[in-house]
């Protein structure tokens, strides 16, 4: 049962901030289990010890047990030392500690059904604006065709190139529906609210080709909302967005068309 | 609360209301000037006082009714 | 991988079927006279991108080339295809609804036919010849919408009854949700008389019976145009559609916002 | 099943302890979730409207005169309700049926009102979909007239074949009409909250 | 005091007298009577909850062979649930999906802890003669059956049932088609529960027998009282809620609908979809949670107390902190209005808020093990008597357990970012429902059957019912747990398009198998249940040796349920008194007996 890096447990995780993730999820399944083996230890005494048999009678002396207090007490410690050591700066550190974007790669995703639309800024590294009304099918975002600083945005679908050891902030918004961007193995998610523009960082560690899932249900296709992001080595990542460049318009000639 | 305990506290919301609404209706003539307000001001602050002897005479008839 | 010539022969045909929409009728009066013609655009050429069919992989594999937007086409003389031609006003008669369905196919992630007409009540049959999932979405005005998915290769459903477009209307968009690049266009009319241009930007409407009528055409990036007309019977009557300039009338609400944007959630500003 | 309510407890006598008999106790229950409701449209209202970048003033849209009318009339309406109850408490029935028929003819005054206010907005084509406001001034105001209409089935059905009761059991029929008007005086409230907040402010 | 008395009398008296010459359909069918009705609300609940389950057990045939036609009920479904080769669609999947969360939650399960055994018991249980508003407790119940029908209708409507979850989040419940109805059964629904909510607060309060004061009651009565002030107080804004977005679908308003928005290429408003903009979807999302989450411990708190009544009776032994656990209920009652937004933790919420609700929910938590716990130390020192229901009761300790710790991960805004929406929320509710409060609705129904007919069920049967669900159950939710710390996100309908569904197929098929294993264990279920109720063993009033009242009504009680008035003298569980011969004292036994 192994594919693209899934096991049994956590999935591979490529991202800087991940493994803290990671840490308090082992963490947590650690105290699960100890609270669940303690419990189970009692019960199973219990059901052994305790049964009806003749002569035997409930004891109805109400027994003083200290024990379920100590337990009732550090359940609280533990889960108050979870929240404050752990996720608390996990939180912060994810959500609030934005990397500036002059060190980051920035990328604009429009979710719709049921697709991801990613969105470069090109080389002039300012983002083209964006209008409904320009929305055509060679045009899903909407880029205005007059504005100069769109001319060299790359525009791409269920496409998201990102370069490694770099911190990139995603900025999330919506066309339709609420969506999510979740990419397991970069330990990342955010629901893409409709309205709303929602920033997003990240900074992967490794290369690879890894799934964008759409976690929130946003129609009958949403199982086909599946995009791919592709971690890139710098050059690669210089490589494919110069590739991707749109040029010169295109010479199409009658054997382009197809009826 | 029986029903009287709650007129009582309709009619403390009511008298509130009608002062705010007068004050707030006559502030609204001296800004736009619109006669309206005016008249609407006065009419709201007129029932405060009616409204306060209904009060008094309300808790005197109903002396005998309980308030739970 | 399929075959790329022998898809645009197919759909060639596909479009012949639909431009001789008048040859399948009866039931109202049918006439002899034949009106034909071109749609032409005499101003600059749209720019256009290649369709990103990154999207979905099962999509790219099936084109050797880049595909274009349908709508965009403009023949290298100007000519246009896949602009809608029809007799809008003055046809009286009442004409029967076929039982045979349009067929509308979806391959290599493309609609063919991309612009077609039919009957009201004519039942349609929609086919996903692709190996991935499609849903296929109407948005008619005065139609029931309808939204349902092909999740794989094979799958086809006949929509009749009150299923299919029971109204006339010019047109309705019908949309892949899933490639979002994908879109097909319907004229419904209660009447036998309308084409799609082709190769050439030619049309051609037969068996009119004579008498007045309004000839309007319907382009989905170039807007309408309409044009009185008079035939006699057995005559033919030229007529030739030009668009010069962008007429898009997109009855859309142009407003001033970003996509998809808006305030920046402010808890999480960067 | 009328006679069901005699087996079960409290149904006309207050219970010892909570001093309340089960109409009433029940009665407020229901206001505090009706309080609920409100308060969730309140603060959807809020919400929306904090939300947006820009918002009529209510009396620049609406009619604040028709709607002052409206809210002195179900004042006043509250005042006889409480009537008709003191009087039942006095035996009077004879008065109480008038005070609650005034009741009944104040609450269609208001409705009255509430439809004028309303043509008056179509006739503008102003809808509910015209925008949030709009949206909210009808669901609002149009909830609270739901309620009001309620109010005069149940006032009707005091007056009319309810009215029995009165020989039957007088001290029950009291009690209902002492529940009913918690609920009038709750409508009544609302009114007095929605009527700053949508047409004024 | 003496006012209550009377009323006992009075209830006995007129019932006997008014029992027997009422008709057929007023007795069964339009009763009044608080334990007709809590029959009929068990039943219906019942088959609501096999509809439920067996919507689900399609769904898990495509999950576990997706593409494949469906065996036998794909000829049955309609074209738009199934594709032209009877395999399930993506629509239908989404229906199913959205339809089996709304009948599992509204319609099966809080029918049957709350509308069923509420109804039955708990004026039982507290020596009263029915509830306190008999008519308005039918009207309960109709109404109740009107939205499930409602909600049965809608499959065969125009554009079919509801397919936008059973969270229905908007826009997209907005601008798909079946949400109307499913809307319209809501406000139905809820009203209901509201009716129901208010009869039992004021019957609990109200009509108490003599000497049955707050702390004499039994839990499972504690249990209903604060479940029924969270229905009261929860609920209406999920009538709002209902109200706006019922107003955003047929009126055009844009309450969940904010500016900008671009459907299908079209930009709004168009003239099918007259949305103007300006509003917030996740206004639906606090409005809905703000219920959704009390709506949790509405499933689960009346189970606790059915599991104590049955743990408590079959221990021979008071339960262990019945004080502690009641003040627990309380407490948990109010944390459950402050705790919604932990659903919303990834909706961009500020890092402050979610740490406010991320501390609310690790609070809630506490008194959860301190239920539990007193539950499992009230063992210690027992004489346990195995019979089928506490062969439930017991297995709903274990799979609570589960349930209530995957719920700390969840409940932590970080971790939560890896296991939202996956599968691992799907396991983690499930164990908390099905396993948890499912189980504990089979004791109660093995429990509380003698009382309502006067017959025993089948204890071999009851075991052949219980083990291979025992088993099915966690062969079902475990592999979940595990697709979620894969990543797998939850209402995909084909996994295998995403790696991580590859990866972790396999256990789809497990748990397919399971569900489908399972159905079949409740075969000995269905037989015991109608076959003791003309062939089972007929039983005294009292077959367990219980301690609460409603063990000293006659079985089947009669119309007022009492033959003569009950007092109180003590605690509810006195099992096994130092100093009795007896092992249990009844509550309304005098003390000079």
């Amino acid at each position: 049962m192994m594919a693209g890096g899934y096991s049994l447990w956590l999935p591979v995780d490529v991202s800087k901030h991940g493994f803290e993730i990671d840490r308090l999820i082992y963490a947590l399944h650690i105290l699960m289990a100890v609270l669940f083996v303690g419990w189970g230890i009692v019960f199973a005494y219990c059901l052994v010890r305790f049964r009806q048999r003749p002569g035997h009678r409930a004891d109805a002396v109400v027994i003083k047990a200290k024990a379920s207090k100590y337990a009732e007490i550090g359940v609280a410690v533990f889960e108050a030392v979870l929240l404050l050591a752990f996720a608390v700066p996990v939180l912060a550190r994810v959500k609030n500690q934005f990397p500036s974007e002059a060190e980051s790669e920035v990328v604009r995703v429009v979710a719709e059904q049921f697709a991801w639309n990613g969105h470069y800024a090109g080389a002039d590294g300012v983002f083209g604006r964006t209008d409904p009304k320009f929305i055509a099918p060679d045009n899903l975002i909407g880029l205005d065709p007059n504005d100069p600083h769109g001319t060299d945005d790359i525009i791409t679908v269920n496409e998201l190139h990102v370069p490694v050891n770099k911190p990139v902030i995603v900025r999330l918004s919506s066309k339709d529906v609420i969506h999510s961007f979740a990419v397991p193995a970069l330990r990342v998610k955010q629901d893409v609210i409709p309205g709303m523009t929602i920033p997003i960082w990240f900074e992967a560690a490794r290369l690879g080709e890894f799934d964008i899932q759409c976690a929130q249900l946003c129609g009958n296709n949403h199982f086909k909302m599946r995009g791919r992001i592709h971690i890139d080595t710098d050059a690669a990542f210089a490589e494919w967005k110069k590739s991707k460049a749109p040029g010169e318009a295109p010479k199409v000639s009658e054997e382009d068309f197809q009826l | 609360m029986s029903l009287k305990a709650f007129h009582v506290v309709f009619v403390t919301v009511a008298l509130l209301f009608c002062t705010g609404f007068g004050v707030w209706s006559i502030r609204s003539y001296l800004r736009f000037g619109d006669g309206v307000w005016l008249v609407l001001g006065a009419a709201s602050l007129a029932c405060v006082p009616v409204l306060v002897w209904y009060f008094r005479w309300f808790l005197r008839k109903l002396k005998r009714v309980g308030y739970l | 991988m399929v075959n790329v010539k022998r898809v645009a022969v197919l759909c060639l045909a596909a479009v012949g079927v639909a431009v001789s929409g008048s040859d399948v009728l009866a039931g109202g009066p049918m006439g002899t006279a034949t009106i034909k013609g071109k749609a032409m655009l005499s101003a600059a050429k749209p720019s256009m991108r290649a369709i990103d069919m990154g999207a979905d992989k099962a999509c790219a594999a099936m084109h050797s080339k880049p595909q274009y937007p349908q709508g965009k086409m403009v023949f290298p003389d100007g000519s246009i295809p896949y602009a809608f031609i029809y007799l809008k006003d003055g046809v009286t008669g009442k004409y029967d609804t076929p039982s045979t369905p349009v067929e509308i196919d979806q391959q290599g992630c493309m609609y063919r036919p991309h612009v077609f007409g039919m009957i009201a009540g004519q039942p349609l049959l929609i086919k996903n010849n692709d190996d991935t999932a499609h849903n296929i979405h109407a948005l008619p005005k005065k139609n029931a919408q309808f939204n349902f998915s092909q999740p794989k290769k094979g799958l086809e459903n006949k929509l009749e009854g009150s299923k299919t477009f029971t109204r006339p209307e010019v047109m309705v968009k019908i949309k892949c949700d899933v490639h979002p690049w994908m879109s097909a266009y319907a004229g419904v009319l209660s009447h036998p008389f309308f084409a799609v241009s082709g190769k050439g930007g030619e049309w051609e409407i037969k068996n009119v019976p004579a008498g007045k009528y309004t000839l309007a055409i319907w382009h989905e990036e170039w807007g309408t145009m309409e044009v009185p007309i008079e035939v006699a019977d057995g005559a033919t009557v030229e007529h030739t559609f030009t668009y010069s300039k962008a007429a898009a009338q997109r009855d859309v609400n142009v407003r001033e916002v970003t996509v998809g944007s808006g305030p920046i959630a402010r808890a999480s500003n960067p | 099943m009328s006679a069901t309510a005699e087996v079960i407890p409290h149904t006309v006598e207050p219970h010892p302890v909570t001093g309340v008999y089960n109409g009433k106790f029940g009665m407020w229950l229901f206001l505090a979730s009706e309080i609920m409701l409100f308060g969730a449209l309140f603060s959807s209202y809020v919400l929306l409207r904090v939300g947006s970048a820009e918002w009529p003033h209510g009396y620049s849209v609406l009619n604040v005169p028709l709607a002052t009318v409206n809210t002195m009339v179900l004042i006043t309406s509250s005042v006889t309700v409480v009537m008709a109850w003191y009087c039942l408490q006095l035996n009077d029935f004879g008065k109480a049926r008038l005070y609650l028929l005034a009741t009944i003819g104040l609450a269609l005054v208001f409705m009255v009102i509430k439809y004028i206010e309303y043509s008056s907005k179509f006739e503008h084509h102003h809808y509910p979909r015209t925008n949030l406001f709009y949206g909210l001034y009808f669901t609002l105001t149009g909830l609270h007239g739901l309620h009001v209409l309620g109010g005069i089935l149940v006032f009707l059905y005091f007056v009319g074949p309810g009215a029995g009761m009165w020989k039957t059991d007088p001290h029950r029929y009291t009690n209902r009409v002492e529940c009913a008007g918690l609920y009038w005086h709750f409508v009544d409230l609302v009114w007095i909250f929605l009527f700053p907040s949508i047409y004024l402010l | 005091m003496s006012a209550a008395t009377h009323g006992s009398h009075a209830g006995h008296d007129h019932g006997a007298a008014h029992g027997h010459d009422l008709p057929f359909w007023r007795k069964y069918v339009f009763s009044v009577d608080h334990k007709v009705i809590g029959v009929q609300y068990t039943i219906t609940a019942l088959v609501f909850l096999l509809f439920g389950f067996s919507l689900m057990m399609i769904m898990r045939y495509q999950l576990a062979y997706p593409g494949r036609p469906l065996p036998i009920v794909g000829s049955w479904l309609g074209p738009g649930l199934v594709n032209a080769d009877r395999s399930l669609s993506p629509d239908g999947y989404n229906v199913f999906g959205a339809m089996h969360g709304t009948i599992m939650v509204f319609l099966a399960v809080v029918p049957l802890v709350v509308g069923g055994f509420g109804n039955y018991v708990v004026p039982l249980q507290i020596g009263a003669p029915d509830m306190a508003f008999p008519r308005l407790n039918a009207a309960s119940y109709w109404s109740y059956l009107s939205g499930g029908l409602v909600m049965f209708a809608s499959f065969f409507m125009k554009g079919g049932a509801a397919q936008s979850g059973w969270t229905s989040y908007a826009p997209l419940a907005v601008i798909s088609p079946g949400q109307t109805v499913w809307l319209l059964g809501m406000v139905l629904l809820i009203t209901s529960s509201l009716l129901g909510s208010v009869n039992f607060i004021v019957t609990i309060v109200q009509l108490r027998a003599p000497g049955l004061s707050f702390f004499r009651l039994p839990f499972f009565v504690w249990a209903q009282f604060v479940t029924a002030f969270l229905l009261l107080l929860a609920f209406p804004p999920l009538e709002a809620a209902a109200i706006l977005q019922l107003m955003d679908r047929i009126a055009g308003t844009s309450f969940f609908m904010p500016t900008g928005l671009v459907v299908s290429g079209q930009i709004l408003p168009t003239e099918a979809l007259p949305h103007t903009g300006g509003g917030s979807p996740l206004l639906w999302q606090h409005l809905f949670w703000f219920l959704a989450h009390p709506e949790v411990y509405v499933l689960i708190l009346p189970a606790m107390g059915i599991v104590a009544e049955v743990v408590a009776n079959n221990t021979r032994k008071p339960l262990w902190g019945y004080r502690s656990m009641v003040y627990a209920i309380i407490f948990l009652g109010f944390m459950s209005f402050i705790v919604w937004a932990h659903h919303m933790f990834m909706t961009g919420m500020g890092t402050k808020l979610s740490l406010f609700f991320a501390t609310t929910t690790m609070i809630i938590s506490i008194p959860s093990v301190v239920v539990l716990t007193a539950l499992i130390l009230s063992l210690w020192g027992a004489a346990m008597r195995f019979n089928s229901q506490f062969l439930f009761a017991l297995a709903f300790l274990p799979m609570f357990a589960i349930g209530g710790l995957t719920g700390l991960p969840l409940g932590l805004p970080a971790s939560d970012i890896h296991l939202h929406d996956t599968y691992y929320v799907i396991g983690h509710f499930h164990y908390v429902v099905a396993p948890g409060t499912i189980f504990a609705i089979f004791a109660g129904v093995y429990h509380w059957y003698p009382k309502v007919t006067g017959r025993k069920m089948s204890e071999l049967l009851g075991r052949v019912h219980f083990w291979p669900s025992l088993i099915c159950m966690n062969v079902i939710f475990l592999p979940m747990l595990f697709q979620g710390l894969q990543g797998l996100s939850r209402r995909t309908y084909d996994p295998l398009v995403y790696d991580a569904g590859q990866a972790v197929q396999g256990w789809h098929f497990v748990s397919s198998w399971g569900a489908w294993i399972l159905a079949i264990a409740q075969i000995p279920f269905i037989i015991n249940f109608f076959w003791s109720a003309v062939a089972g063993k007929k039983v005294s009033d009292n077959p367990w040796d219980a301690t609460t009242l409603e063990w000293a009504a006659p079985s089947p009680p009669p119309h007022g349920n009492f033959l003569k008035s009950v007092s109180v003298y003590r605690d509810p569980y006195v099992y096994s008194p130092p100093g009795r011969p007896s092992d249990f004292w009844p509550q309304n036994q005098p003390p000079e007996d």
